[in-house]
This record gives structure tokens, sequence and C-alpha cells, in this order.
């Protein structure tokens, strides 16, 4: 009980972090200040009520009576809704600190306020959606959380683009409720309550709607691939730490609901996983080529959230896999693997947001092509991406390794369970994800080099220099965390592996004891691989950092003159994957069109927009605003018309009665 | 015990010994001479007297990129087999690993290419990691055949696996993942038809042109990195090619080392015969590989 | 007590005629208002007094509908005293006096149980409240307010016939045509059906005028949007719920004479006919006004099928009464604002509307999210209980229908009012803007929208218990 | 008694037809006037025991629909000066069939609903029917705005005739509420007219079409 009262001091702390900077003017900084020690002693009091409740063997709840019709105040928190729970805990914390330099109230007197406030709405709707068990109550945080979400991201509103993007965003989740309304109306009409308990009748048509509804409305917030046409735009436009929150927790929330619902129903059908496992294929290899097409730093992290999204949900679709056939190990391997991606994502996804705000901060501008070699005037900010870009890339020795190394396993397992033809599909899984490790060391090889290496390409870059200490001290943190996830998998394992056991249905049992063992060997190699190096490093450290007094450029192969222009760019690094995957990506190329003899200025601008929104949605929607009000005609003002229409419905519905 | 430092020691000290017979491969094909066997030996040593010189373009990322190259290959090298002996670091599971060491080296490689700020060096970085983009996926389907012959996920009992049980069903997928490797392994390894070690074309290469200006004793770890690459991936495709052993154990190293001098001169032999394939073309090699790696895999499933 | 809460206010607006000052007379309005709603209380929360003759009877529906209007006209009277004052070079004797009588004339409809004066009192409001529209004095008022009143009118001349076929009904069962609401739905299995059915389809085609189905809602956007915010507010929340309640008679009958299955279809046929043409209408609408014109439809329409359902789907039916007419008062009374600070109501002008006035903007804002069914807002509940409704009684398909038609209006509204309320406010309103927001205009629609939010998390114990023996009264078990 | 009922009923629907068939206002108001008082008549003769009640109601629906409204309305012709309804929506005569049509309608469409006591004549319902039609005739067909007001006041009167049947079920309060109602109403559209005529200078509806999608 006392876990429920800390968690829910947590959500009202949050709540109210920002709304309190109402009272002081928009130009101090003391309303800030306050949100910060407030959302401190949120996440303080919520991960001690969710350690509580680790701690304990099995879930807390409560639930009293409430007036709003057929439904109940009831919360639940189970093992499951904690691993959701901390992310949501820790990053808009840290978040909070980080927009003290980034979003400095003094610097933003009109709509620094609203941002605090709606900031901590978010949070604090995130935290109860999750403790939420009965579906009303869901429904309301899920809504608020979306809200707030538009709020917080469309404070420049005075901004075309922000606004465009707000709208998008606003549509797209505002659907996605539509289909969760459906199937939270369907799933009172199948199990009588809007609690969320798990199914006893196995109605298995009514659950494969229910299952798709899931997806689908919960795959709007998650971003899977078709539906994701919200969240580069949301993502980019919105403040950085805002988008950090957004990506790292809030598209969560989206998985979450899918967790959560699968895990109510007693038997599942093998297509379950296999559109998972399609779906998420099609999602982390789409959303990681799109990634290396773009030029918009922000856009680039968007996509590739879309990218570890779909390895999520691939993960997922493995688990289901693994239920339909009852293997144990292939459940626990791969949702274990899953929700351990889950957090490393809202970890180094967020530290990645972070470190793009910082950049944004320092060169005003998200294009890439204008920046370069800050990696010199701001050598702390590098280490922190190189760090997150290695953890994103599952690289060992960081955290991303160990939830794709779990997700492969788990993969590699489904080839020995059940030799039914309709199965060997699902181990393709392994080959989606191999495909996607490649395409994400592009991606981030790309940005790393476009951003921080080689020269600046712009003088906007001139004058950047490390940000603040407030938004260091949050990104260290989250470093932190990739290296001890990282380095000691076994300890966060632990705590997930109960989650998965409320998923899977059955009382604790271990671990495969051979997924110890390795698990125990990586992370020896892991410290081997970072000892080895650093001492490599030492050894030839005074050879590697030898002060010279001459100053010698690149290397041109030959060419005298070497200007900072002819630098390899981004997009032309991106160059030669887009064009394999040109069939998907469908990239822009403005060639110019240079005259044989005297050639005249010409420019070249190429970029991937984003196939689906662009070429799909909106020329759907334009259509529909252009062809839908000619209902218009029939109301021209003529009051003759009018009174005619009275007469027609009368006789209408007398022979309608008929 | 034993066991374990003869690996290690083969590991440290053979591969650049292959480097050396391909080019004699490829000076006989030519009709040359040739230089010596243990040419590589005597280059590595001497660029490790020389100085260093640094681009002011440069940052740490160009000085780490080599070392933590050459630790990851050694790592992957404790990783894998040779022969019919198990390798010293053997878990379930350690094949990803394996892979992803690999993709970690590319990281820093390309990383350390870009920081350059010239354009040559990123044009092979991109080619670098345009090119992994079908290698991967084609070893993991190597894998999955492998695994579902032996039915394990440890590096060492997988490539036993064909030791073991070299039946008929399993005959026609192995073939078709072994040549699949193989074109891995020359695509990894920079060899014709895919890169020209040996042109001075910056153009034309992939690899060659990332290290362009690392110089001294960081060019010559990149060298040494690349020649146990080349001697890691050998021993991986060993396995799939020639799973023999013989009786007598200590005979086995003996098989192993020709077997693996084999294989250098196989891919001499392919260097001197083929050419280097037009860059635009190299993809579809390279899908190639996937595919033939992917039909083994339906071969064995169906 | 009946006649305490219909003559009160009529004795106030005869009052008003005398009051010479055209600045004091407002204050007129909440001095009705105040005891009219304390009154209100009293009776709904204390069912002695609920009954005053046979043809004054205040049943739960009733009830209901009752404490709607006067809560929602106790808000607007007070909002009105500080907009007449702004709006003072107009004579407003009419519109006091029309708005005085036009509270007595709805606290009229919510007693009457006899379905003729019900009629008598539906065919009062409108012709007191064809007068307000005519507030602003412009060629466009004039041409709202006939077409109002003609629309209005044939549509309640059919209510009439449609009300003396019942009547006829009930004769030709040889009962003596009576038309008291008891005696009706007492022996309503024996109404002869025929003649039922008829008079039902004109009922719902004349009292439907008046809530605003289409296609009989063409005055709705005209008189709206040329009326000012304020009758907006009243006309959407309160006059449309009256309409509502006279119709839910002629339902409780219809149901009662176990011609369900006949009426169902009918129901959800105009209902989602309302729906649908509302959405079509809202996709591109740039005038605010008539937006909220066509919402009101769109949610007339939602009441018609919530009707349709029949019981799974009462309580929500019954609730998003109160929850769209308290709603529609907070959106019609902040446009109201946002029209007199940009002297437009059309989105070619009005931009970045918080900008200009933030608590008017956000207001609409917040309204525009409760209306379409966004949580934490009462309309959510309404709405999603409904929803449960719809599935609970099979009727996957309407209820997939209900959702897409929910959507496409989303999108219409939103693209207008993010349009209206983000952004640059034009450089052009911002110098000579003179209206700001203030305490008196802002209270009121503030105290709204808390309500419309409290009820979208709390939905007090007595109220629920009023709902659901308003649910028993229409045949629920 | 019934046969001078059938009469009156007779008289009535062919006064229908008489307004649809003429283009003088004058004259249509003329027509409604009569109208209107052989309506305020019917209470009378269709009962046989005439009660006090009866007798109030013809009275004051002659005094309304026969006098009072077409007082306001003529009142209103006055301001407005004119004369005729110059081109109707359709021409006179295909006006006067649609309103034959409309009778026969309303005759097939009452044969079907069962009638209640048979010592009453059969012509009322289908006559109430028939006028109402014809009132909508004029509203849909017709421009100027006082002709749509004589159309509504038709209108009312067709379903006044079916009032007849229920006179003992109306009380004579809600009788009065409802003539009251009606008497206000024309009065209210009347003033309607004249501002109509004073800020537009016309009493043609068309051009009050400026609100519109």
């Amino acid at each position: 009980m006392l876990s429920i009262f800390l968690v829910f001091g947590a959500i009202f702390l949050f709540c109210i972090s920002g709304l309190q900077a109402y009272l002081f003017s928009p130009q101090s900084q003391t309303g800030q200040k306050i949100t910060v020690v407030l959302m401190m002693l949120g996440a303080f009091a919520g991960i001690s009520g969710v350690a509580l409740v680790i701690a304990s063997p099995d879930a807390v709840s409560m639930n009293i009576p409430w007036t709003l019709p057929w439904s109940r105040f009831s919360v639940k928190i189970d093992h499951l809704g904690c691993v959701f729970l901390l992310p949501v805990f820790i990053v808009p914390a840290l978040g909070s600190i980080y927009a003290i330099g980034y979003w400095n109230q003094k610097l933003h007197p009109e709509n620094g306020q609203r941002l605090g406030a709606f900031f901590g709405l978010l949070a604090g709707s995130m935290a109860l959606l999750v403790i939420a068990h009965d579906s009303v109550l869901f429904m309301i945080a899920w809504e608020v959380m979306a809200i707030s979400a538009f709020f917080a991201a469309t404070v420049e509103d005075d901004s075309l683009q922000v606004r465009h993007a707000g709208l998008v965003y606003l549509i797209a989740t505002h659907i996605g409720t539509m289909f969760l309304l459906a199937m939270f109306a369907l799933w009172r009409y199948t199990t009588g309550s809007f609690e969320l308990n798990p199914m006893q009748s196995d109605s298995s048509a009514v659950a494969g709607t229910l299952f798709i509804l899931a997806v689908i409305g919960f795959g709007f917030k998650a971003g899977l691939m078709p539906l994701h046409v919200w969240l580069p735009g949301a993502h980019a436009n919105a403040p950085s730490h805002v988008s950090a929150v957004m990506s790292a927790v809030m598209l969560k929330m989206g998985i979450y609901g899918i967790v959560r619902m699968t895990s109510l129903f007693p038997s599942v059908e093998l297509w379950w996983g296999g559109m998972l496992v399609i779906i998420g294929a099609v999602t982390g290899i789409a959303g990681i080529a799109f990634a290396i097409g773009q030029q918009d730093i922000k856009r680039i992290l968007a996509y590739s959230s879309i990218e570890n999204i779909g390895i999520i949900l691939l993960g997922l679709g493995c688990a289901l896999v693994g239920k339909y056939y009852g293997s144990v190990s292939i459940m626990a391997i791969a949702l274990g693997g899953t929700l351990l991606h889950v957090w490393n994502h809202s970890i180094f996804k967020s530290l990645l947001f972070m470190n793009a705000g910082a950049v944004i901060h320092a060169v005003h501008s998200r294009d890439i092509e204008m920046m370069g070699g800050l990696g010199k005037r701001m050598p702390l900010t590098m280490l922190l991406f190189v760090t997150g870009a290695v953890a994103i890339c599952a690289l060992p020795p960081l955290n991303g390794f160990i939830s794709e190394w779990l997700i492969y396993i788990g993969f590699f397992q489904t080839l020995d369970v059940g030799n039914t033809r309709s199965f060997t599909a699902i181990p393709l899984g392994v080959v989606a994800l191999a495909a996607i490790g490649p395409l994400a060391i592009a991606c981030f090889v790309k940005m790393l080099g476009t951003v921080f290496l080689g020269n600046e390409r712009s003088s906007g870059s001139g004058h950047a220099h490390d940000p603040s200490l407030s938004m260091l001290i949050p990104m260290s943190a989250l470093v932190a965390l990739c290296l001890f996830i990282g380095l000691f998998p076994i300890i966060p394992l632990n705590i997930i592996r109960n989650a998965v056991f409320v998923w899977i249905g059955q009382s604790a049992l271990e671990l495969p004891l051979s997924m110890t063992i390795s698990l125990g060997w990586i992370s020896w190699i892991s410290a081997a691989l970072l000892l080895s190096a650093a001492g490599l490093l030492l050894l030839f450290k005074n050879k590697l950092w030898r002060k010279t007094d001459k100053k010698i450029e690149t290397w041109s192969c030959g060419y005298s003159a070497p200007t900072r222009k002819m630098q390899y760019s981004g997009s032309s690094f991106g160059d030669s994957i887009v064009k394999l995957l040109r069939f998907m990506l469908q990239p822009s190329d403005h060639e110019p069109k240079n005259s044989l003899y005297f050639p005249k200025k010409s420019s070249f601008k190429t970029g991937v927009p984003d196939t689906v929104l662009d070429k799909l949605v909106l020329p759907v929607f334009h259509l529909a605003g252009h062809y839908f009000p000619m209902v218009r005609v029939f109301q021209r003002g003529h009051i003759h018309m009018y009174v005619l229409y009275i007469l027609i419905i009368v006789l209408v519905l007398f022979v309608l009665g008929r | 015990m034993i066991e374990i430092a003869l690996h290690v020691l083969l590991l440290l000290v053979m591969p650049p010994f292959l480097l050396g017979v391909i080019n004699k491969t490829k000076a006989w094909f030519g009709g040359r001479k040739g230089v010596p066997f243990l040419q590589v030996y005597y280059d590595i040593f001497k660029l490790f007297r020389k100085g260093m010189v640094f681009s002011v373009t440069t940052t740490w990322i160009f000085r780490v990129g080599p070392l933590v190259t050459i630790t990851v290959l050694l790592i992957a090298g404790l990783l894998i087999p040779m022969g019919s002996f198990n390798a010293p670091i053997s878990f379930t599971g350690d094949l990803i690993l394996f892979a992803y060491l690999f993709g970690l080296s590319r990281f820093f490689t390309t990383a350390a290419a870009l920081d350059t700020g010239s354009s040559f060096e990123g044009m092979g970085a991109a080619r670098e990691v345009t090119f992994a983009c079908f290698s991967e996926p084609a070893l993991f389907f190597a894998f999955l055949v492998l695994a579902k012959i032996s039915g394990t996920l440890s590096l060492t009992p997988m490539l036993h696996g064909p030791l073991n049980e070299y039946s008929a069903i399993v005959a026609a997928p192995l073939v078709l993942i072994a040549i699949g490797v193989f074109i891995v392994l020359l695509a990894e390894s920079c060899r014709i038809p895919v890169d020209d070690p040996n042109t001075h074309l910056e153009l034309t290469m992939i690899h060659e042109v990332m290290v362009l200006d690392h110089s001294g004793p960081l060019f010559g770890v990149i060298t040494y990195a690349s020649s146990i690459k080349l001697f890691v991936l050998s021993a991986l495709l060993l396995h799939i090619m020639l799973p023999f052993q013989l009786d007598q154990v200590w005979l086995n190293w003996i098989l192993f080392v020709v077997e693996m001098v084999g294989i250098a001169v196989i891919i001499g032999v392919t260097e001197s015969v083929m050419a280097r394939l037009q860059l635009l073309h190299i993809p579809y090699l390279l899908i190639s590989a996937l595919l033939f790696c992917a039909f083994g895999f339906i071969l064995l499933i169906r | 007590m009946a006649y305490l809460l219909i003559f009160f206010p009529i004795l106030i607006a005869a009052a008003a005629t005398f009051v010479k000052s055209n600045r004091m007379r407002p204050v007129l309005l909440p001095i009705a208002a105040v005891p009219h709603c304390v009154l209100t209380y009293m009776v709904v929360f204390n069912s002695k007094l609920a009954f005053t003759a046979n043809w004054l009877t205040l049943d739960p529906p009733g009830k209901i509908v009752l404490l709607l209007v006067s809560t929602l006209f106790l808000f607007c009277s007070f909002y009105a005293v500080p907009y007449l004052r702004y709006r003072s070079e107009r004579e407003n004797r009419i519109f006091v006096v029309c708005l005085l009588s036009f509270l007595g004339a709805m606290s009229l409809v919510t007693w009457a149980h006899h379905l003729g004066l019900m009629w008598v009192a539906i065919e009062a409001t409108t012709l007191v409240t064809a007068p307000l529209i005519y507030f602003n004095h412009t060629r466009l008022c004039i041409e709202a307010m006939w077409k109002f009143l003609l629309i209005g009118s044939v549509g309640i001349a059919l209510a009439l016939l449609g009300t003396f076929f019942i009547a006829y009904s009930s004769l030709h069962a040889g009962l003596g045509a009576t038309l008291t609401y008891e005696s009706l739905v007492q022996n309503a299995p024996l109404l002869s059906k025929i003649w039922l059915h008829a008079a039902f389809i004109l009922l719902l085609v004349g009292y439907g005028t008046k809530m605003g189905l289409a296609p009989m809602h063409t005055w709705k956007p005209d008189a709206y949007g040329e009326s000012p915010g304020l009758v907006g507010a009243i006309f959407a929340g309160a006059t449309t719920s009256c309409a509502f309640l006279a119709f839910l008679r002629i339902y409780h009958i219809c149901v009662a004479a176990g011609e369900f299955a006949y009426i169902s279809k009918l129901l959800l046929f105009m209902g989602f006919f309302s729906m649908a043409t509302a959405a079509l209408f809202m996709i591109r609408q740039r005038d605010l006004k008539r937006m909220l014109a066509y919402s009101s439809i769109e949610h007339m329409g939602i009441l018609i099928i919530g009707l349709g359902i029949g019981v799974p789907a009462l309580y929500g039916t019954l609730l998003h009464v109160i929850t769209n007419g308290l709603t529609k008062g907070v959106l019609f009374l902040s446009v109201g604002n946002i029209h007199r600070a940009f002297g437009s109501k059309n989105t070619d002008q009005v931009h970045g509307a918080l900008r200009l006035l933030p608590l008017s903007g956000a207001l609409f804002l917040a309204g525009f999210l409760a209306i379409t069914g966004s949580p934490p807002f009462g309309p959510f509940v309404s709405e999603f209980t409904i929803i449960t409704g719809i599935f609970g009684s099979r009727h996957f398909f309407s209820g997939a229908l209900f959702l897409i038609l929910l959507c496409v209006v989303f999108i219409g509204m939103g693209v207008t009012v993010l349009n209206a309320v983000q952004g640059n406010t034009p450089v052009e309103v911002k110098e000579k803007v003179t209206f700001r927001d203030s305490i008196q205009t802002g209270a009121p629609v503030v105290a709204l929208m808390v309500i419309v939010l409290v009820l979208g998390i709390y939905i007090p114990a007595p109220l629920r218990d009023l709902i659901n023996e308003a649910v028993k009264y229409l045949g629920g078990q | 008694m019934t046969n001078v009922l059938n009469a009156l009923l007779v008289i009535i629907l062919m006064l229908n037809l008489f307004t649809l068939g003429t283009s003088r206002i004058q004259s249509i108001i003329r027509t409604v006037a009569i109208q209107g008082i052989l309506i305020g008549l019917l209470p009378l003769v269709a009962h046989e025991h005439v009660g006090w009640a009866a007798i109030l109601a013809s009275v004051v629906a002659i005094a309304v629909k026969g006098f009072n409204a077409v007082h306001d309305v003529s009142h209103a012709l006055r301001d407005a000066q004119i004369k005729r309804e110059v081109e109707p929506l359709i021409g006179l005569l295909p006006s006067i069939i649609l309103g034959a049509l409309a009778t026969v309608f309303a005759l097939l469409f009452t044969s079907q609903m069962p009638l209640a006591n048979e010592n009453l004549s059969k012509l009322i319902v289908p006559s109430s029917i028939a006028t109402i039609l014809v009132g909508f005739i004029l509203l849909t067909t017709r421009f100027k705005a006082l002709t749509q007001v004589i159309g509504y006041l038709i209108l009312e009167n067709g379903i006044f005739i079916f009032g007849v049947l229920l006179m003992e079920a109306m009380p004579m309060v809600i009788e009065m509420g409802v003539l009251l109602d009606l008497f206000v109403g024309i009065f209210v559209s009347c003033i309607i007219i004249s501002k109509i005529n004073q800020s537009f200078s016309t009493m043609d509806t068309r051009i009050l079409s400026s609100l519109k999608e």
C-alpha cells in the first residue's frame, strides 16, 4: 500500500511541478528551480515506491468505487508495470534539470511556463497510465498524456512548421485513440467489465479483433511503420528535452499497451507473433533507412526511434511465438530482451536527444550539413555522443548490445521448437536484426562524422562551446547508466525477470542457466575490451599526443588547396545506401542542369521526405478536404429549399417506416 | 591449457604470413618472383619504428580508432575455434558477439576515416558501411544454417557441427553457405574482386583509402589488424569448407596451418584470375553472397 | 413550485420593461437567475416538491434538463452583465426581456406533462428567441431571424400535427382523446399503431427542427452565427436540450407502446445523418460560430443515436445532455470574447487568440478538446458510455461508423480551432484591439469549464442517482 | 350536420387551389381570410352537441385566423407596396395542378389510416392533410416573404382542421395557447417582414441568401 501512495505522490508532484511556476513572474527563474526540485522529489518518491514493489514478490493494487459509469478507480502496480515506470520517473526528472540550461525561463518568458506545466503533466499522466488497471482510467491518462505532449511539443507555435507538425500529431494520436475506444468497448463487451484482468473465456475470434485493434491503436503512438507519420515532425520540432521524453518514454507507452494487452489473453495465435515480427522487421529496417537519408539532426534521431521500436516489436513477436509454442525459455529470453531494450532505448535515445539539443543550442541550426568540426569545440559533448552512438548501434561493450543479443538468442531458439512448415519464417527475424545493425552503424557514423568530425562547414559553428553543467549532468548520468547495464547486465535482468513472468503468467522461475553464464562472459569480455583499449591508449599516449609545433593539413592526395567545402557531406555519405534503397525511400534529387561549355551557377539539393506522409497521407487528406465540402451546394441560403428539405425528410421517414 | 597457448600464439603470429602467401601466389601467377613471405612482418616492424603525423583536423577518434580495432579483432580471434580444437572462450550466443565485434571495429575505422575531413576517406567509409549491410545478413544466414545443423548457439560446437555430421542433407546447404561466406571474406578483408589492396587510385579503394592519413605505428597496427581479420574469417570459413580432422591430436595443428595456407592460396588465385569489379556492381556480388546463404537456409529448413 | 419557477423570471421580465437605464437593466438577469437556480436545486434534490399539478410535474428527465437550463442560464446571466455593459451602445430592453421570458418558457417545458402544453411552451421559446438573434441589428441578423422563425414555425407546426395524431391514436383506441403524459404512457400499448407511427415521425421532424437535426438544421448555423455568443450559448446549451426533452417524452410513449424496434431504425438513421452532415460541413469551416453550430448538430445526432440504441446507452445519453450543454456554453462564450477582440469570427482574420486573449483562447481550446470527447472532460465520459452501449448491444457496424464520424469531426474542427488559437496575432488587430480578457467576462466561463472538467473525473452521487432514476423512469431496468 | 361539414371542407379545398391559382397577393390574403372564417366555423358543425368550449374556440379562431392575422399581413403589404407575386418558382397553372395532386395524395394517404368514430365526416383528415400540403407548396414555390407567411397560415389552418377531431381532447387552455402562439407568431413575422422591407427595400426572399456555406 505504501508503494502505491509513494507512486501517487510522485504523480502528484510531477503534475504540479510545472503549474506552480505560474505563481512567479514570467521573467523570474525561481519557478523553474522549484520545478526541478519537485521533479526530483517526485522521481525519488516514485522510484522508491517501485523499488518496494520490486522487492515484494507480488503486485500491489488498490480498487475503490468511482462514480464514472461502470468503472472503478482501480490501480495496480505489478512487476511489468515497474519496468515501464522506471523510465517514466527517471527521464523526465533529468529532462527538467536539462531544461534549466536548455529552455531557461529568463530567455523564454513567453512560453517557458507553459512548457514546464505540460512537461510535468506529461510525465505524471504517463505514470498514471502505467498503473491504471481500469480501461476508463487508462484512457483518461492516455489522452492527458497525448494532449499534454501536444502542448509541450508546440510551444513555439509561432512557426508554421511547428503548427503543421503539431496538427499532424494531434490527428494521428486521435485516430489511434478512436481505435483504443473501440478496443476497450469491445473488451467490456467480451469480458463484461472495464477491469484489465486476464481474459477468462477464450473466444479467439474476438481476441484476434482485440489484438489487431490494440496493435493499430497503440501502434499510432508507438510509431509502427505505416502509422509513424506524426513522429519525425513532432520530435524534430519539439524542444529537445520534450523530444527526449516523447521518444524515450511516450513511445514506450504504446509498447506498454501492446505488451499489457497481449499478457491478458489466455492463448495466442501463431499469426499474432508472425504479424508483429513482420511489422517489426519493416519498421526497423525502413526506419533506420529513412534516418540515413535525413539532414535534420533531430529527424535522424526520430527515425532511429522508429527503428528501435521495430527491434522491440521483433522481440515481442518472438515472445508471442514462444507463447504459442508454450516454450518458456523463448518467452523469457525474447521478452526479457524486449523489456531491456525498452530501458536501453529510453536511456540512450534521451541521451542522444539531449546531446542534439546541446548541439542545436550551440550552432542554432538543426541542419547537420551546416555543422562539422564541433568535436574540437565541444569535446565533452562529442564524448557523450560517441558513447550514445555506440550504445544505440548495439555494439559491445554497452547496453544496447545486451538487449539485442537476447532478442537474437530468442530468434535462434525458435529454430528448434515446432518443425511445422508455417514456422520456418520466424527465425528470419535474425536476419532482420542483422540487417538493422550495419544500417544503424552507417547512420550514426554519418551523424558523428558530419556533426563532430572534420572541419566546420559554416561559420555558425565558429563560437560553439560545451553546454552548461545543468545540461551535462543529466547526459553524464545517462551515459553512466549505459555503461552500467552494459557491464553488469545480470542486475537489470533480475528486475526484468519478474516482469517477464507476469507476462508469461507463471510463477517466477529462473532464466535459463546458460543465459546467465553467457551474460557473465559478455560482461567479462566487455570489461576486458574497455581495459585493453584503455591500456593500449596509455601505452601509446605520449606518442599519440605529442606536441608538434608545425600545423599539418590532412593529405588531400596531392591536391594543393583543399577547402572545408570539399569535405564529404553527410548526404553524400548516406547517398550510396539511399540510392540502393531508392524504391523505398523515394529520395528527391534536384539535379543541377549545367550547360556544356560555360556552366552557370547551379545548385544541387537532395533530401528524403517521409514517403508515407508526403506521398500518401497528405494527398489523401487534401483530396478529402477538396471534395467533401462540395456538399455545401445543398445549403445555398434559399429558404424554399430548406422548407422543402423538411417536407422531403417527412416523406423519407414515412417510406423508411414502412 | 597448451591448446589455449597455441591458439593465442597462432592468432598473434600467423596472420601476416597469410598476406605473404597471398602476395607470393599473385606474384607467381604474374610470373614474378615476388616479395618474400615475411615481407609483411618487415613492413609492420618498420612502421612501428617510425614517428607519426597528425592532421590538425583530427581528434582523439582518429588516434583511438586503430587501437580499438585491433583489440576487438584479437578478442574475436579468441572466440573462433581453430580446426578441431575448441576456442578459448566459448559460450551460448558468442556468435552474435563475434559478429558485433566486427561491427564495433567498423564503427571506429569509418569514424577515424571521417575524422580527417578528407573527401577520399569519406568515400571509403561510405562504401565500407554500405557493403557491410549485405555481408552481415549473409553471415547471419550462414550462422542460422550452422545453428540448425548443430543445434547449438555457440561458435565452437556450431563450427564443429559439420565435422560430426557431414550427411547428404546438410551437404548442399553447407556448400552454398561456404560460397557465400567466401565472398563475404573477400569483401571484409578487401580483396579483389571487391577491393584492390595495392592499387594507388584512391577512387577505386575501400579499405586502403580509409587509412590514407594514418602513419607510423598506427598504420602498422592497422595493417596487422587487417591481417588478423583475414585470419579470423579464414578460420571461420575453414570449418565450413574443409571440416576434416586427423586422429592424431598434434597433427591437427599442422593440418590447420596447412589448411589456412591453402585458403590463402585460394584467395591469391582468385585475386590473380579475376579482375576488380566495377564499384557499382559490388553490391550485386554481395547480394549474390546473401542469396547463396539464404538458399542454403531454405534448403535446410524445407 | 412550478408556477414560481415559471412565472418568477417572467415577472422580472415585466419589471425589466420598466427599467429605464440601459446600464442597470442587465443586472436584473442575475437577480432572476440566482433564485431560479436555488429553487431548481431545491426541487431537483427534494422529490416532494416535484409535483404541482397533473400537467405540471417534474419527472427525472425533466429534472436533468431543468438543472442544466438553470445552471447554464446562471453563468450566462453573470456573463451577460459585463457583456451588455461593453455593448452599451445597443438598446437592450427587448434583449433582456426576451432572455428572461425565455427562461420562464424553458422552465415550463421541463415541467409540462401535457403534450399540448409542452408544445405551446416550445413554440413560445421559438417566438421569444427570435428577437435575441436580432440584437446586432444587421441585415444578416434579419435574414437569420427570418430563417429561424419560418423554418422553426413550420417544424413546430408539424410537431403540433404530430401531437394531434397522438391524441387521435388514443381516441382511435377508444380511450377518449387525451394528451396527458401519464395516461398516454400507461395506455401506450393500446394506442393505434399506425397513428402512433405517423405521430412519431412528425414529432421527430418537428422537435428535431428545434433540436437542429439534419436536414432540418438549416436555420442553425445562420442563427448561431449572427447572434451574440451569449445567445448562442443558451441556444445550443438549453433550447436544444428542451427540444430533446420534448422528444424524449414522445420516445418514452413509443417505447412504452412496445414500438422500440420500429423507432430504433428511424432514430439511428436520423442520428447518423445528422452526424455525417455536421462532419462534412465542418471540414474547411472558417467561421467559428457556424462551426460550433455544426458541432451542436453533431451532438444532437449523438443524442438521437443514443436513444436509438436504447437502454444500454440511455445513461450516457442523459449524461451527454448535461455535458454537451455546459461545454457548448464554454465554447460560445469564449468564442464571443474572441469575436469581440478580433472584430471577426472568421479564421481568415482570427489567428493567435492564445496570444491576444490568453484566457479566452485557452478556454476555447479546452472547450474544443472537451466537446470532441477527449478525457478528462465530461463529454468523454458520456460519449464513451454511449460507445460502450453501442458495442454492448452488438451494433458493431454502427459503433465503427460512430467512431469514424467522431474522428472526421475532430479533424475538421481541430484544423479550424488550432488555426484560430495558435500562431501570431495579425498586427492590424493587435493595434486596434479594445476588448481584453477581464475577470467579469472570464470568471463565468472558467466556472463552467471547471464543472465540465469535474464531470469528467467525478460525477457527484446525487447526479448519478438522478440519471439512474431517469433511466429507470424511461423503461430501463 | 355532416353535409354542412363536408360542404365547408370542400369549399376550403377549393380555396386552397384558388390561393395557388392567383398571383395578386391582395386576393390571396382575402382568400385566406375567408378560409380562416370557414375553419373557425368547423367546431360548431363538427359535433352534435355544441358546448361553450366549441363556441369559444370558434370565436377565437375566427378572430385570429379570419381577421387579426389577415389584418397584420395586409398591413405589412401596405407598407411594402407590392401588388402581385411575380415569377414564382413554378407557374400558376403547374402549382394548381400540384395542389390538386396533393389533394389526391392526401385522400389516398388517409384512406389507409384507420379512422376513429365513423359518424364524423371522412373528409376532415384528408382535407387537413391537403391543406397542409398546399401550405407547403406556397412556402416552397413563392418568393415573396408575405406569401410565405400566408403559406404558413394555411399550414396552420390545415392542422386546425385536424384539431377539430379532438375538440374534447384539447383543454380550453391549450386550445387558446395554440391560437395565441399563432397570433404572436404572425405578429412577429409581420414585424420581421417590415424590417426586411425597410433594410432590403424588397420582399423577395431570394436576396436573403447571403448566409450560406
